[in-house]
């Protein structure tokens, strides 16, 4: 399978583990991932406003490039999966934004949301298949007790995202039971990290990282796992738990899949 | 030209798209949000605010700068009012003023460190400055 | 060619003082047809009706034409009228010049002038009529009544009691429904079992009811008066004429693993068991599900045990056909399914329960003997949080958008039976509104919080978390504006309730009308809120809306007196102002079919006539006219033109239309 | 200069009414007294949703200059949704009419419960004013029918 691949700025700097590791698994895993040639940062948040158009067409040229390869678009950084799949899901929906959009980017065929936008981890459930995926693992993280932190934009809004359960997610979960570790359910791995308010409110982006962090050490957690390079700052930096590690999910399934 | 009170709110309730009147007053999303005491004014408020156009108040607190926008507000809703969007909403119709960016150019680079991710930055300029 | 006579009425002044009766006389007695006219003081008064009837008598009148006050006053008066002279009562036409002409314009020549022209109007309109007579049709003296829970239970009682034969059709092996399960009763705190059970010991014991329980209606034919249904009795594995109920055998199965449905799964039943101790009818069920006997033929404990000899591992469903001239619907409800909610945690914590499950918490009869103990540890808990409007009131499309309008009071009886029974509770209660109005209910209400200490707090919980056994709980308090978080031992989630899931499908068998959430619609939502807009079909219990017990039971008997008033006639009369189709021009289409709101149209293949002899098979609607109300709404759809309204012909109308037009 | 007398225009009016709701409206603004033009003429039928747009057509072929039709107000029929498909017949024929050139005020529907008999009075009085200002209907009128 080949997928349009959109990492991301952070990926190609701070996150670029997340991208490595992800890129070497999908290649064990048969998944071929081709870079967007010339692709804009996605803008890291939503424009939630409804006249807001503009900030949403570097999202829309990523779209585009992938339907003109006719390739679903990868994604593994949460924000621009959440950033992606919102203004794709507007641009088959949101007649508004659909034709302002289509009249700045003057293309021969209009855009209309044909793209699909899938994640990583979509990806490796719908596509490669979990149970494919165990088959594949040659060093099993047996009795590691992980627990999966999923943030909030991979799940809010779910009727936009469709990516799992919004207040009981399983998908990292079984990623986790995949790659031959454990899973540690424990209830904040839906709560927000503090996002980016680590910048101006330091305190506030510490005040609920930690309280991810001790829940998931409360319920006996070894490491966590993330998906978003924003989580992975504020547990690491201001979690304030030091004997937790975080990893991104993708460390953890090279390692697995004995390419790390 | 000056806005009054009305008009600004009438403005937040354009840029939100949305109809405060859907508002049951259940107070979910003040339940929900994570960042609650934080705020002066809570999420609940911002909604009820904007519906009845007294926005002042709301546009000096720190309050709207507090949100997270972690959409749980938005998830739990029973009533599919979004009160994350007004709160956005407040902040661009603010933003959209000359010089009224809440974050100063010159304020960023005290704020990093080694470790930051682009992405915060990318965002944190998003929501708080045009 | 009619023959018609025209009759002015002056009411007194009332029309003659700004209408020329003589001239409208007159003028309508130039009009083609009219053979006779006249005008007279008062032609609604005994005098006046002697006239019309001498007039038809001696003229050989065929219509009549009354230009007089509105139809809706005295039309039924003068139909009575023209029948008592020998003629059709649907010859008659009456031209409004009252209400609709004479009491609203003030200058005479105007008035006159429109008189004629409603006059006219009415003329060519009667000229169209063809007499019309009444339908019969006869009406079988039994009902049927879909569920046994107490809506079914108090409707049946009260047919029973007027004397007809009832059938109940209980899906479940028991009847008693959602009362038998709950605890205690608000307001008034009786105990549900000491007030439902000797209910269903009378239903058990009235000669004229049959209960069919662990059975479902299969099919329903027919129409009002006149249904037949065809019940399919589930096997149930165990003679139900022979057995006991003394209950040996669900002490001796092996198979003790099963989820008990009664306990809303909290604790485990046998494969062969009896619901709870009071069921009616007292017959042990076996659960083919998880039966070791009839999954792999091994055991046979249960039959072994029994010394009546009532188990029959070869039973099989078995259907029975029967005649019901009135069909009651009381499916009732359940509570909904909470996977869109897992934000307070019902998923991941045994402790956080249901309303329905708490009932059985507190019950003397449910898993805990009525201790309240946590489900996870047993233990008691001390601080008790609800969560009203769990699912109700949601257009978020998670739940559903309508209040379910018993969970105010039912949490609120929970929180005072709490408090009252362990003092050493905290209790609180998140609440958007409290909604209690209702005889003694909002006193009942007030008590929970002044007398018992109920903490009641205007907000939501946003989110529950478990944390080392105990549920932490964020939520808002709108009055003080702020946002808690209490650590509770036990949450307890007020959950929305909705149609049961087979309303659904006993729907479209019986033709009857569901709004968007699946409750049955009623004919008027104001003056017929026990009636189907479905002729012979009356609706009972939860099915129509949520409501409570004491509503339940008034609406189970109002819809019993309906039924009763439908099956104490022989015969039915039918309007017969209904549609009927045109079978030489229907092309089958179903259109008609499709808008009819009463199910009257159906569809059958029948042999016409070719030219040289030959035949051909054509799909044609048919009208029922007991069951058409004549809206005429299909002869609208009619694609080819050939729906027709009987006393509202489109010829009719259009003849209307050309005399107020001319 | 010659002028020409020219007779005042009054127009002929259709009404349908329901007989549950609308023709109950209108008899009240009778027992009320409530005066609308003559022009106004009723013809009852069982439920709006009886109304065929060949009707409508008709009138405005042979000479009305404004049809109205009244029906319950949404969720009060009498046959629970008979004037919902009234209204949506209605939406498409007059976007027709609309179409053909008859001028969109020359048709309406409106909902009159039995109790509102003032409303049917200011209605009719505003259907009425309406039409007298658009003047004489030309466009569907057949003339052959017309009586001279």
């Amino acid at each position: 399978m080949v997928y349009s691949y959109f990492p991301g700025c952070t990926l190609k700097n701070k996150a670029s583990d997340l991208d490595l590791y992800a890129r070497k698994s999908a290649e064990v895993l048969g998944i071929t991932m081709e870079e967007i040639e010339e692709w804009q940062c996605c803008g890291g948040v939503y424009p939630l406003g409804a006249n807001e158009t503009a900030p949403k067409l570097a999202s829309v040229r990523a779209l585009v490039a992938a339907k003109e390869k006719g390739q679903d678009l990868l994604t593994l950084c949460s924000a621009c999966h959440h950033v992606l799949k919102r203004v794709n899901n507007d641009m088959a929906e949101n007649e508004n934004i659909r034709t302002k959009a289509n009249n700045y980017m003057q293309l021969e065929v209009p855009y209309a949301g044909e793209t699909k936008v899938v994640h990583y981890l979509e990806m490796l459930r719908d596509v490669v298949g979990f149970d494919q995926l165990k088959a594949k693992v040659v060093n099993p993280l047996k009795g590691t007790k992980i627990a999966a932190y999923y943030g909030c934009l991979l799940l809010r809004p779910s009727k936009v995202l469709g990516f799992d359960n919004p207040e009981n997610p399983k998908i990292m979960e079984d990623f986790i039971k995949a790659i031959g570790a454990e899973p540690v359910i424990y209830p904040y791995r839906n709560e927000c990290c503090g996002g980016y308010m680590a910048m101006e409110n330091k305190e506030l982006a510490k005040k609920k990282s930690s309280t991810v962090l001790q829940s998931a050490k409360e319920n006996g957690a070894e490491c966590v796992i993330t998906a978003c390079p924003l989580c992975m700052y504020n547990l690491k930096v201001n979690g304030g738990v030091d004997d937790l590690p975080v990893y991104y999910f993708t460390e953890l399934l090279a390692q697995a899949l004995g390419v790390k | 030209m000056e806005k009054n009170e009305k008009e600004l709110a009438q403005l937040i309730q354009e840029i939100s798209g949305l109809n405060p009147k859907k508002c049951m007053k259940c107070g979910k999303c003040s339940g929900a949000c994570p960042a609650f005491h934080e705020m002066e004014y809570h999420p609940h408020q911002f909604v009820d605010m904007v519906d009845r156009g007294d926005v002042n108040r709301l546009l000096e607190s720190k309050s709207i700068w507090m949100c997270l926008t972690c959409f749980a507000c938005v998830e739990r809703c029973p009533r599919d009012v979004k009160p994350a969007n007004f709160i956005e909403a407040a902040r661009l119709a603010l933003i959209r003023q000359q010089g009224c960016n809440h974050l100063k150019d010159e304020a960023v680079p005290p704020l990093l460190d080694e470790e930051m991710p682009q992405q915060a930055i990318v965002s944190a300029y998003r929501k708080f400055k045009k | 060619m009619q023959r018609i006579g025209v009759f002015v009425c002056w009411c007194g002044s009332n029309i003659a003082a700004t209408v020329d009766v003589q001239q409208v006389a007159d003028e309508l007695a130039k009009e083609p047809g009219v053979v006779y006219s006249t005008n007279y003081q008062y032609m609604c008064s005994q005098s006046g009706q002697q006239m019309i009837q001498e007039a038809i008598k001696e003229h050989h009148l065929t219509g009549i034409v009354i230009c007089s006050c509105s139809p809706r006053m005295h039309e039924a008066t003068f139909r009575k009228t023209a029948a008592a002279a020998g003629l059709n009562s649907y010859m008659v036409e009456i031209a409004n010049i009252r209400e609709q002409c004479s009491w609203i314009h003030k200058n005479k020549e105007e008035a006159t002038e429109k008189a004629i022209i409603l006059g006219r109007a009415a003329i060519a309109k009667v000229h169209l009529n063809a007499p019309l007579t009444a339908g019969e049709s006869p009406v079988v003296k039994r009902a049927l009544v879909i569920g046994g829970g107490i809506a079914g239970i108090q409707t049946a009682l009260d047919i029973a009691d007027a004397g007809f034969e009832v059938d109940i059709v209980e899906k479940k092996p028991t009847i008693g429904g959602k009362m038998a399960q709950i605890d205690k009763t608000f307001p008034t705190l009786d105990c549900a079992a000491c007030i439902l059970t000797p209910k269903m010991v009378d239903v058990a014991q009235n000669e004229k009811i049959h209960i069919y329980s662990y059975s479902e209606v299969e099919s329903v034919k027919g129409f009002v008066g006149n249904f037949t249904a065809t019940i399919k009795k589930k096997a149930r594995y165990v003679k139900e004429d022979v057995c006991t109920g003394c209950g040996l055998c669900t002490e001796k199965c092996p198979m003790k693993k099963v989820p008990n449905e009664f306990n809303q799964m909290l604790d485990n039943r046998t494969a062969i068991y009896i619901p709870f101790a009071q069921a009616v009818p007292k017959v042990a069920t076996i659960d083919p599900n998880a039966c070791m006997m009839l999954k792999n033929g091994k055991c046979g404990v249960c039959s072994k045990v029994c010394t009546a000899g009532a188990i029959d591992y070869t039973q099989k469903d078995e259907y029975i056909e029967q005649q019901y001239g009135a069909i009651v619907v009381a499916t009732g409800f359940n509570t909904i399914k909470l996977d869109n909610f897992d934000e307070f945690a019902y998923s991941q914590s045994p402790d956080v329960v249901t309303s329905l499950e708490f009932e059985r918490l507190m019950n003397a009869a449910g898993p805990t003997g009525g201790t309240l103990l946590r489900p996870s540890d047993h233990t008691h808990p001390h601080t008790l949080v609800f969560v009203q409007c769990v699912g109700s009131r949601d257009i978020s499309g998670c739940g559903k958008p309508y209040c379910s309008k018993i969970c105010c009071m039912y949490t609120a009886k929970h929180a005072m039976l709490c408090r009252e029974k362990y003092p050493d509770t905290e209790v609180y209660v998140f609440y958007i509104d409290v909604r209690t109005p209702g005889k003694n209910f909002d006193e009942f209400y007030r008590r929970a919080v002044e007398e018992y200490g109920v903490h009641y707090i205007k907000g939501m919980v946003g989110k529950v978390a478990p944390k080392d056994g105990k549920l932490m709980v964020q939520a808002s308090d709108l009055l003080a504006n702020d946002q808690l978080l209490i650590e509770a031992d036990m949450v307890v989630l007020a959950t929305a309730i909705e149609p049961d899931e087979s309303a659904r499908s006993i729907a479209t068998m019986l033709t009857a009308s569901m709004d968007t959430n699946d409750f049955f619609t009623e004919a008027h939502p104001k003056l017929r809120p026990v009636e189907s807009p479905t002729a012979g079909i009356f609706l009972s219990g939860v099915c129509q809306g949520p409501k409570d017990i004491p509503e339940t039971v008034s609406q189970a008997s109002a819809a019993a007196a309906k039924v009763i008033g439908l099956l104490v006639k022989d015969k039915l009369t039918c309007n017969p102002c209904v549609a009927e189709s045109n079978e030489l021009m229907c092309n089958g289409c179903s259109a008609c079919e499709k808008v009819c709101p009463y199910g009257a149209i159906t569809y059958s293949d029948k042999e016409f006539r070719t030219p040289y002899r030959t035949t051909i098979m054509r799909r044609v609607a048919s009208v029922n006219p007991a069951v058409c109300q004549g809206c005429g709404a299909c002869t609208v759809a009619c694609p080819s033109g050939a729906m027709d309204l009987k006393g509202f012909s489109t010829r009719q109308i259009m003849a209307e239309v050309d005399a107020i037009c001319k | 200069m010659q002028v020409e007398e020219t007779k005042e225009f009054k127009p002929t009016i259709v009404a349908f009414c329901c007989n549950w709701c609308s023709y109950a409206g209108a008899d009240l603004s009778g027992t009320n007294r409530l005066n609308y033009p003559a022009n106004v003429k009723i013809i009852r039928v069982p439920c709006s949703c009886r109304v065929n747009p060949m009707f409508i057509l008709r009138a405005f072929q042979r000479g009305a200059d404004g049809v109205i039709l009244c029906g319950c107000h949404p969720g009060d029929c009498h046959y629970t949704t008979g004037n919902y498909y009234a209204r949506r017949r209605m939406t498409l024929l007059f976007s027709m009419l609309d179409f053909l050139g008859i001028e969109k005020e020359r048709t309406r529907v409106e909902w009159v419960s039995a109790a509102e008999g003032a409303k049917f009075a200011a209605t009719m009085n505003d259907f009425v004013a309406t039409i007298t200002k658009l003047g004489e209907n030309r466009r569907l009128e057949d003339i052959r029918c017309k009586k001279q």
